[in-house]
């Protein structure tokens, strides 16, 4: 199999859904003529032409509501965020009309778009470029979230995701497109709302998601050393949530830590929490412990950004406080 | 180019297609449309008065030549979207008036099932993209239309009508510059009623007249009289010539009057009686009427008889409205994820 | 005491602090001349003239960031969302600038502004009008959010959200502001950040906020008569949370029912679930239990609506299930 | 009033307020300013590149006549505020170097404490409100700063910076109606550098010329070049002068150019070498110093004995910033909430 990175995986992903299907389209800025700002579309205007790879201005409430219009026409747009940060500015345009068209129209209408982009801190880019918006995406009826942590998912979701029907937002990771790993060639497919088991275990599961899914390895790893059996599932999809590769885990191990980079309150892992709380009660050796950034805006500064994320030291203390 | 020239630039494509004349027959059905409508909301109004509308119930009186006149001008297979002021494009559209009233009075026979209400109307068959609810949000969406319609290489255009206070949300502005640059067909059409709710025009925009708003785009602008309805259909056809010949947008100031509150929960106090009543003298149904008389298309007779055949349709639209059924709780789950025809692998498990 | 609306508070906290402080000034759609589009600001024009009760354009990213820029210079803007459903495309400015700027200039700003307005559904306005959007703002970091039930709380809490040095939302309930009850006159204010227990009961805690804490109280009163006790508290505000009071009285009831009309992933219920399995683990005698709204956009069929909501027959048989 | 007319509409508050003459030493102060700006940012190339600097870091190379030229028209007590380019306002405006450079380096003694970063500049004692990393997000806030001016009666006025992308967001948009419906003392202005990224302005702002933008407002508007700092000051000038004696808002567009790419990250492959070399020919530095000594207001010898210290000053501002403890880490907890004076009854609880 070959070996691609994170960004490669994505590339090629949306290169072989836009030649399976003209009507996929790729717009944003900078996603054309300087090959993307993290260069996930590189070497794809050339190959498609300026009809179907589009810089748009600076403009995204703009053009992700021209997106959606587009896609309520027909066409099957994927619009790269240069950041997920940035799609605050088209927050209406994303939860009032690509979540709620079909719904309000009786079902006439379908919005088979992607909106994709890099999310996430620690790469020290302050507060305004650092949000992990999965939360506020996730808990809009009839949006998909997906955030995959590995370049085979990346691939497999986001071929997935365009095929899709319906409207998505795909949570990549700045920092993580450089990251690698072997990922199948041509048609592979992986099905949206299903979590992986990334690591095996038997003492406590950790659920996470992208970049805190390698972080959560990494601890496992360290862990493992220490005689500590970790289960790592990594939860690809937000939500739909995989409810149940999550409670076969937790039931064999009894206990759970969520690792996410989003801020505490009422982050996903504070319903993968009340729902394994709810359905798992009697299984559950110990409470459900959660690990999240700090409740503080993203600051610049690197030791306080790596203080303010999930970081490996953080999850291993957390663990063994959840086994002592 | 001339920058906020209210004049559309497109006299090349106007010479080579002119609108064509209307038959008498034509005529008529356009006074019809508007009779209807206005019949519709008359009997909308009464619905709500009786509770059997709920939430917010926006009234077309008095702008019924915008949508009429603008709509006429169209293919069949163009396409056309609003705000939450619908009932009257969905009507101009060609949508069953039965199906428009079923939807406000929340029923399943309703236009978009009893879930979207009076403000989120939807026939996309007729190439009616809604009826929205967020001020502006419609007008990227719109361009979007316009940007497959382009993409698709259809030759068709898109109207995307907004109030003269939408003009305001960052949204429009981002699209016209988008359409502009883009060369989108699409016409946008500010049905300028002069106030958003109880705002003037002039305590929440700068700049008069609006067609500057497109001046910054160098786009194409035009204003028409939304009372006389062969004006609007004069200049939306130039708009849509251009749009459809050079790929050109064009921003229209339809320039009109809504009789009623901004919606039937507003009292109106912001206007005097007067004001409304010297608006009432320019009529676009009445002026059509006259003009129709006296063009000797029609006989007062034949004009009064649509108009009790409008009445009778608005009544027989409240009559299936309210003997059609409520939604099954259950459909509350449905509508909400269009089936995944397109990856068939993981159909059953993938919700 | 006298008994004044919701809606009747409300105005009377705006006034009171207008008076008492002329860098306190409010800016929204239709709130002068109009008197707002739900009579909140009624009389306040004609009161304080058009300097400080102005009327906006239909622009809230425009006028909630010209607030906060007046606000960073020292005034005291309250700024009126007709409802929160339209701060969706103020969302950027709300929650990159309102929330963000003290930190990222290491203190040298405060931001003392409250977006105020109605907000959640019930009245059949569809999906673009119903929203509940306290989890998305509650989820940022600095952003405090209150969300009142009762006519006096939103006097209390209006009047110390104005006086608070700090960005806040307050969230107002459209079927509330006809809701009669006593208000203290004059100078009153309620603290921030501290739920009330509003009835006592030693079977089930409830905890609600806004609209879902009417809900509660009425079944409770229902309940009452079928022998069960129930504890109701009304949260009041969302953030930061009370958790104290939450736990004093889970480790009375040993039973925990949440109540909100937030879609449910990851609203603040599941925040507040997390909070308590992880601190009163072996105080529960039976898991957390939620009751939210149907993860549903919001359908304008009245009966549909009120099925999407948590209503009073759904916290009966929750509070049922809990107790079997 | 004409639209879209690039001419201040001030012809009065011109003559009544004239652009005082500078003296010798204004004028070196002036070219000191740019000189440092342009060590300064060479600086921090330098520092980035050993890793000492992090996350984005936009430089202004090509771009000082704008910030110095225009801020040098203001009031000590008149308000900056401007997006993430920033390094140059802060700068011009008074910031002590050691400050910025050590905030670009994350330090405790940076101008943000070291949580802002190159991005997040603030300084509001000298009256710089940041420093924005969202692009056009800072225009709203500027507007408010501006309306919070005219609210206290102060007499002041605010310039709002923003990139010639910028002006496709409809914060941007939506700002301008406001300033220019309700007569507020701000000066927008565009630093027209051609690109934003890598998208020259054709490919995403449609209407030629950007102040056109101020046409659909009816605002005035005026262009200046970027490269001439005297034009800059001029046209400054005129647009301070409408806001301090009319309260009226300006959109200027400056025509500039940056040498560098648009941020450390950017390798800059949109535009050729031969483009950047043939504009670094009318570089705004370069230009001054020429005028300077054709006035004789100044020897070379003592220009380029500035131009020494200016060095020396940026190498010692890398020098403060190298030796600057780090925050603490316990900071991180600090400058979120501002002490709750007003509520002094609550205090030990609130938080
Ligand atoms: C973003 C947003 N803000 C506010 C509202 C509330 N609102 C609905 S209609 C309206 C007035 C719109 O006026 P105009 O655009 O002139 O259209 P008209 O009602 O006159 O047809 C307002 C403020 C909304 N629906 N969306
Ligand atoms: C809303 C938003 N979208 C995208 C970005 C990413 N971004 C940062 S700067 C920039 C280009 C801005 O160009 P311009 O306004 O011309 O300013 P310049 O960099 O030339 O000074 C982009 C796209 C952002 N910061 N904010
Ligand atoms: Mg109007
Ligand atoms: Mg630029």
């Amino acid at each position: 199999m070959p070996t691609l990175t994170y960004r490669e995986a994505l590339n090629e992903a949306l290169s072989e859904e836009m030649e399976r299907d003209d009507r996929v389209m790729l717009m944003g800025e900078e996603v054309a003529e300087y090959d993307g700002a993290y260069k996930v579309s590189k070497g794809l205007l050339k190959k498609f032409g300026p009809k179907r790879i589009i810089d748009t201005p600076i403009s995204e409430t703009g053009f992700s509501g021209l997106a959606i219009g587009a896609a309520m026409y027909g066409l099957r747009p994927v619009v790269e965020f240069m950041t997920w940060s940035f799609s605050l500015v088209a927050y209406d345009q994303i939860v009032n009309n690509a979540a709620q068209v079909r719904y309000m129209s009786g079902g006439q209408l379908s919005v088979p778009i992607v909106f994709r982009g890099s999310s996430g801190g620690g790469l020290q880019v302050g507060a305004t470029h650092s949000h992990t918006p999965e939360n506020w995406y996730a808990n809009v009826p009839a949006l998909t979230v997906i955030t995959p942590a590995f370049p085979d998912d990346a691939k497999g979701l986001l071929k997935s995701a365009i095929r899709s029907n319906n409207p998505i937002c795909f949570l990549e990771n700045e920092k993580l497109y450089g990251y690698k790993d072997e990922v199948p060639e041509g048609e592979y497919l992986v099905e949206i709302g299903k979590a992986k088991v990334r690591r095996e275990g038997s003492d406590l599961t950790i659920v996470s998601n992208s970049g805190s899914t390698h972080r959560a390895l990494n601890a496992a790893k360290i862990l493992a050393e220490q005689g500590i059996s970790i289960e790592v599932i990594d939860l690809r999809t937000i939500k739909p949530l995989d409810f149940a590769t999550i409670a076969e885990s937790v039931a064999k191990t009894n206990r759970l830590l969520i690792v996410e980079e989003n801020k505490p309150f009422a982050g996903w892992g504070a319903q993968v929490a009340y729902q394994v709380q709810r359905e798992l009660f009697d299984d559950l050796d110990a409470p459900v412990h959660r690990l999240t950034s700090l409740d503080v805006p993203q600051p610049y500064n690197g030791r306080m950004e790596q203080a303010v994320l999930p970081n490996e030291d953080r999850v291993i203390a957390a663990v063994k406080e959840i086994l002592a | 180019m001339p920058a906020a020239d209210p004049a559309v630039k497109n006299a090349k494509a106007n010479s080579s297609t002119r609108l064509p004349e209307l038959s008498p027959q034509q005529k008529i059905e356009l006074f019809r449309q508007m009779v209807e409508i206005r019949h519709f909301e008359e009997k909308a109004k009464q619905a709500f008065q009786q509770g059997k509308i709920k939430g917010f119930c926006h009234l077309y009186n008095g702008q019924e030549a915008v949508a009429v006149g603008s709509i006429s001008v169209l293919n069949e297979d163009d396409a056309v979207i609003t705000a939450y002021r619908d009932h009257a494009h969905a009507l101009a559209r060609g949508s069953d008036a039965n199906a428009c009233m079923a939807e406000l009075f929340g029923k399943i026979t309703g236009c978009s099932r009893g879930k979207g209400g009076s403000m989120h109307f939807f026939d996309v068959k007729k190439g009616f993209y809604g009826g929205h609810g967020i001020v502006g949000g419609q007008i990227p969406l719109g361009t979007g239309l316009a940007y497959a319609q382009k993409y698709l290489g259809t030759n068709r255009v898109t109207l995307a009508y907004m109030g003269d206070g939408a003009i305001n949300q960052g949204a429009v502005h981002e699209a016209m510059n988008l359409a502009a640059l883009w060369k989108l067909p699409i016409i946008y059409i500010i049905e300028n009623n002069e106030y958003s709710m109880g705002t003037t025009i002039a305590r929440s925009s700068a700049g008069d007249p609006l067609t500057k708003r497109a001046g910054a785009f160098d786009m194409a602008a035009i204003q028409a009289n939304g009372m006389d309805i062969d004006d609007v259909r004069a200049k939306t056809f130039e708009a849509v010539s251009l749009a459809r010949t050079e790929s050109q947008p064009t921003l229209m100031e339809i320039k009109t009057y809504r009789y009623f509150g901004h919606s039937m929960s507003d009292p109106g106090n912001y206007r005097s009686k007067d004001e409304i009543e010297a608006r009432r003298k320019s009529d676009p149904i009445e002026l059509y009427k006259a003009r129709l008389l006296e063009q000797k298309v029609a006989t007062e007779e034949s004009l009064n008889a649509i108009d009790e055949e409008a009445l009778a349709k608005a009544q027989a639209a409240y009559d299936f409205a309210e003997s059609s059924p409520e939604p099954a709780i259950e459909t509350v789950y449905e509508d909400i994820w269009t089936p995944e025809d397109q990856i068939p692998e993981f159909q059953p498990s993938q919700r």
